[in-house]
């Protein structure tokens, strides 16, 4: 008997199952959609703000054309993927006048300052392509001049172009934003 | 012309066909699974000798996916290699992370803040429950149903933007830190995990109805792919294969890593050692995740400390000599990291066990005798992510 | 020489086989669209959007795509099978369209063997999957092509038999016969005195069009697409369209057998037709995107323990309550 | 107190470990030919093969296999030290099916030899790169045993063990190497 039952009857009241799958999907048929049609809407800016896009440099408070970038380079060796580039910026060149200048002045016994290095790098490349966005070189900024961007839309045809320039990239977002400051004036 | 191939020579295949073909009984046919094939999930290939649809043999080939995680490790310094944790297991990275930042911490004897353990809780059983989700749907894609997966990616979406705002990132997490994580929980993130829980309770029963009460599904995983007690000891398998055996071995309880002691949760066991076992104890899992994650986010308002612990060693650290294992529970099993350290900044050695690796091994012993359409059914309850098994 | 009924015969026929091809091609795409919006919109996402308003060209697109592909044989592939087997697939069908009744005048023949001659020709289609499978030199389309040559002999018995019941009852293999002899309204159809029939009919219609959750032949997941894994380009897209014209038959004779068939409330017609035939693809469709699909021996033992039986049981059933 | 579970098996050296420094809680060094027996009583233990790996070091390759047990928490390393020439060992996979991949991986990597395998063909590595061992250290590289780990709390050892965790006592030779080692 436990043999028919389990062998002829159980088959089919499992059957039910199947209409409650149907339920299921007949119930999310009628629901609204939940996908994001996405040239045409996007999603809130709120979720994209934490998103992680490429690294990108941060401009300094008063000069925002400006990183605060000081070229200590500890982004670059501590990059797993070696995907930074940063070329430190060289000394000025003296003209021949202010050699001179300088000459005489050591020469009266003064204290002689040559002219240093500016801070700023001369070039900060960075290669998308190799990045794999561990922020290592965030953490690791002693000046924070670096942060994660938020672009998500971005899409290149060729791998060249996820080479990106930051100091480039950096003046133009210093363009298309104008300071604080500038506003106020 | 056309009819010269039906012999042996030019396609009779590759290395690893001819060795296996070597013991290849008669009248049977050796089908090459993978590394191209919809249910393997990426690049695993599994040759198998099939008698009709039976199978008399089977046997799993790696490597497609092969990266050499092991000697990456030792050509990088210590914090360099934790963004390569992400990537070993896509599926729930976080685990890794932990176990990778686990073994250094205990290389340097470093005890990590508070709060900090309670963000490595919240945030890794968040990522096991988009790692069972992941699995839910794609299994159930295996076994021919096409609509479950999209309502898993429903939730699964939701939590990828919960874990995106600690961690930048929504699948390849790099978050941890030996000392702490990198980046504190923000209020909205906690209000997102609150909003979360209540909705993804009530998503669950819907979950049942569609699928784990299907009549269909139930036969086609019931009383397939026994791995039993035995077998799993003997392979080494863990996690959810395992207490689909009927062991309650959980790394969390058994041998308790950081704040979980605190935490009142319980481990699913099934005892059929099936996949049907392996499946309703991954399901009984999601709750207990989310158990967890509540009293975590209860704790997480009077924990002491910061998220990381104060001047946390930089990726330039230099553990002192010595050896450490460290194991966490992964969303797939036991996940072991073991790290020789000869005191410079660059590991001497780093060996990652992978829960997958073992636990597919046993699945050339647990097909044989079962039909083609069961050997994809015992696969996907194993839960592979092809990545780990080849780190 | 020839007279001139035989002369109006061909004309008609002519007319009708185009008509049919037209047929067959127009609901392919009204189909194939139907699928795809309805399963998008089960998993809540808007299905095909972007060609056309709401994507309504998107089949048209795809069958554009189809076409301008490749057309690709495996090497020791038999060529000749390889090709054949895409037509004899898609061929039969043309003929299944002309005794099915789509409206009270609406008939390409009205034959008197109308239902025997759809059952006869639809079995030609497991031919052409055996052909496929055997043809393309692939493992995995021999497994396809064994699963679907067990599956269509297997469900075409208890589908025979429950369309035995309905002439049974009827007293008539012709199809404008059967429908007419129910009512207009769903009480007086066929599916009140045959349930049980219409149920076994139901089940054997989704093995034998390899529709989810039977589509073994081709199933994606184990044998990576079965019998027509090594097809490209419209060799695939003629399968393709069989599969779905199948389905429109299957269907329609399932509207004509035991949903009254042109017969409806206020004016029979082909509308009525229609909407019914179109009712049972939409839960075709229904079906497909809710269930996993069964294992192979499941599949069988469904057939063999379960339907034959059950098919059996009702014909003589039928038969004892008919003699009364 | 030694470790129970190998009583009847021939160590070279059983040290206790700190779990909270190493998370292993037994070392064990073997010689070669009691790494079976070994497993063998590990397995009617009711232990479990967790992995096995290999470590390059100056002193030999050290084989390393980590077992644990589910019911309580213990780990134990069994550690098998083995000549840097033609480095072979029995294999376990008599006792441990789990153990075949391991060992097929640990001989793409390390070159080591595991007699008895029934199948050691490479396993992650292409087949076309079968003499090619990655984790090989370059000579510079390399490091003595007593440089990377402790011993533990040495429960019986033998000399030969012990030698390799003792301070270099020949300080000329090894002194040189290890300031070669560090300047590279």
């Amino acid at each position: 008997m436990s043999a028919f039952r389990q062998n002829v009857i159980q088959p089919i009241i499992d059957l039910w199952s199947l209409i409650v799958g149907l339920k299921v999907t007949g119930k999310c048929f009628s629901q609204k959609l939940i996908t994001v049609h996405y040239p045409r809407e996007t999603i809130e800016d709120e979720d994209l703000d934490t998103y992680g896009g490429h690294v990108e440099l941060v401009g300094k408070p008063k000069d925002p054309a400006t990183p605060k970038c000081i070229s200590c380079m500890m982004c670059v060796t501590n990059c797993p993927s070696r995907c930074l580039k940063v070329v430190k910026a060289k000394a000025p060149k003296l003209t021949a006048e202010q050699q001179e200048a300088l000459a005489e002045a050591k020469a009266r016994g003064e204290k002689v300052k040559k002219p240093r290095a500016p801070k700023t790098p001369q070039k900060f490349i960075y290669d998308y392509s190799l990045c794999s966005l561990c922020a290592t070189c965030i953490e690791n900024c002693p000046v924070h001049s670096l942060r994660f961007s938020h672009t998500m839309y971005w899409a290149t045809t060729s791998r060249e172009e996820l080479k990106l320039d930051l100091l480039a990239r950096l003046r133009r977002q210093a363009r298309r934003k104008p300071r604080p400051a500038a506003k106020e004036s | 012309m056309k009819r010269q191939y039906a012999g042996t020579d030019p396609l009779a295949g590759d290395f690893y066909t001819r060795q296996f073909e070597k013991d290849r009984g008669e009248h049977t046919l050796v089908v090459n699974m993978g590394p191209q094939h919809p249910s393997t999930h990426g690049v695993l290939r599994i040759v198998i000798e099939i008698d009709g649809e039976y199978i008399l043999r089977a046997d799993p080939v790696l490597g497609y996916l092969h990266r050499m995680q092991e000697k990456m490790g030792e050509v990088q310094t210590w914090g360099q290699y934790i963004p390569n944790m992400g990537r070993v297991d896509y599926g729930h990275p976080l685990a890794w992370n932990w176990a990778y930042v686990g073994a250094v911490e205990k290389l340097m004897g470093i005890q990590v803040p508070e709060r900090a353990e309670y963000i490595r809780v919240i945030t890794c059983e968040l990522n096991r429950l988009t790692s069972h989700l992941l699995w839910w749907g794609a299994y159930i894609l295996d076994l021919g149903a096409f609509t479950p997966i999209m309502y898993s990616f429903d939730d699964r979406e939701m939590l990828l933007d919960i874990l995106q705002r600690p961690t930048a990132s929504r699948l390849t997490y790099g978050y941890f830190r030996v000392g702490g994580v990198r980046k504190d929980l923000d209020d909205r993130c906690i209000e997102m995990i609150k909003a979360f829980i209540p909705r993804f309770r009530s998503r669950l029963p819907m979950y049942k109805d569609l699928v784990t009460d299907n009549i269909i599904l139930r036969k086609r995983v019931e009383d397939i792919g026994i791995i039993d007690r035995d077998m799993c000891r003997r392979y080494g398998c863990s996690g959810p294969v395992l207490r689909g055996a009927g062991e309650p071995y959980d790394l969390r309880r058994c041998e308790p890593y950081s704040i979980y002691d605190r935490f009142d949760f319980e481990i699913p066991t099934e005892e059929t050692a099936c996949s049907a076992g392996r499946y309703l104890v991954r399901m009984a899992e999601m709750e207990q995740s989310l158990r967890i994650i509540e009293q975590a986010v209860e704790g997480l308002a009077h924990a002491e400390g910061g998220h990381i612990m104060p001047k946390a060693p930089k990726p330039s650290m230099k553990p002192p000599k010595g050896e450490a294992y460290f194991a966490v529970e992964g969303a797939r099993g036991k996940v072991g990291v073991y790290a020789v350290s000869e005191g410079k900044k660059v590991p001497y050695r780093i060996k990652l066990r992978s829960p997958s690796y073992s636990n597919l091994h046993a699945f050339a012993e647990a097909a044989q005798g079962t039909l083609l359409a069961d050997a994809v059914a015992t696969l996907g309850s194993l839960d592979l992510i092809i990545p780990e098994i080849d780190r | 020489m020839m007279n001139a009924i035989d002369v109006h015969m061909l004309i008609r026929l002519i007319i009708a086989v185009v008509a049919a091809m037209a047929w067959v091609g127009i609901n392919a795409l009204v189909l194939v669209y139907c699928e795809r919006k309805f399963a998008g919109h089960i998993q809540r996402r808007p299905g095909p959007f972007e060609v056309g308003p709401h994507g309504i060209l998107q089949p048209l697109a795809d069958g554009l795509k189809l076409m301008g592909k490749q057309l690709f044989r495996p090497a020791g592939a038999d060529a000749f099978l390889f090709w054949l087997a895409p037509m004899l697939s898609l061929l039969p069908v043309l003929l299944l369209f002309l005794p099915i009744p789509y409206g009270p005048m609406l008939t390409a023949m009205n034959v008197s063997l109308g239902i025997l001659l759809i059952l006869a020709f639809s079995s030609l289609n497991v031919l052409a999957l055996l052909l496929a499978g055997w043809s393309s030199n692939n493992k995995w389309g021999i497994l396809g092509a064994a699963r679907a040559v067990s599956q269509s002999v297997a469900y075409e018995i208890p589908l025979l038999l429950s369309v035995l019941a309905v002439t049974f009852m009827t007293g008539s293999f012709n199809l404008s016969a059967i429908s007419t002899s129910q009512g207009a309204w769903p009480w007086q159809w066929n599916l009140m005195a045959q349930p049980l029939a219409f149920f076994i009919y139901l089940v054997s219609a989704f093995g034998e069009t390899n529709r989810a959750p039977f589509d073994l032949a081709e199933a994606e997941s184990e044998l990576t697409a079965g019998f027509h894994t090594e097809y490209s380009s419209m060799g695939f897209g003629l399968f393709f369209m069989a599969e779905y014209a199948y389905m429109v038959v299957v269907c329609s004779v399932c509207t004509v057998l035991f949903l009254g068939g042109f017969r409806g409330p206020v004016a029979d017609g082909w509308w009525w037709f229609l909407a019914k035939t179109y009712a049972l693809l939409f839960l075709m469709i229904w079906v497909r995107w809710t269930y996993p699909r069964v294992r192979f021996d499941q599949l069988l033992n469904i057939n063999w323990k379960w339907l034959l039986p059950l098919a059996v049981f009702n014909l003589l059933a039928t038969a004892f309550v008919m003699k009364l | 107190m030694g470790l129970k579970v190998l009583q009847g098996v021939e160590t070279l050296c059983v040290a206790r470990c700190d779990p909270a420094k190493t998370g292993q809680h037994w070392s064990v060094f073997l010689a070669p030919q009691a790494i079976v027996p070994a497993a063998a009583a590990l397995s009617a233990a009711q232990y479990s093969l967790e992995d096995i790996l290999a470590l390059d070091t100056t002193d030999g390759l050290l084989v390393v296999y980590h077992f644990n047990a589910w019911r309580f928490d213990e780990r134990i390393a069994l550690k098998v030290l083995l000549p840097r020439e033609d480095p072979a060992i029995p294999s376990i996979t008599s006792v441990f099916q789990g153990a075949q991949w391991h060992e097929r991986e640990t001989r793409d990597f390390h070159g080591i030899v595991f007699e008895g395998h029934p199948n050691l063909i490479p396993l992650l590595m292409p087949a076309e790169d079968v003499d090619v061992h990655p984790l090989l250290k370059a000579d510079k590289a390399r490091r003595a045993i007593r440089d990377i780990m402790d011993a533990g709390e040495i429960v019986s050892c033998t000399g030969e063990i012990a030698a390799l965790f003792a301070p270099p006592a020949d300080t000329s030779a090894d002194a040189a190497r290890t300031d070669g080692g560090s300047k590279a």
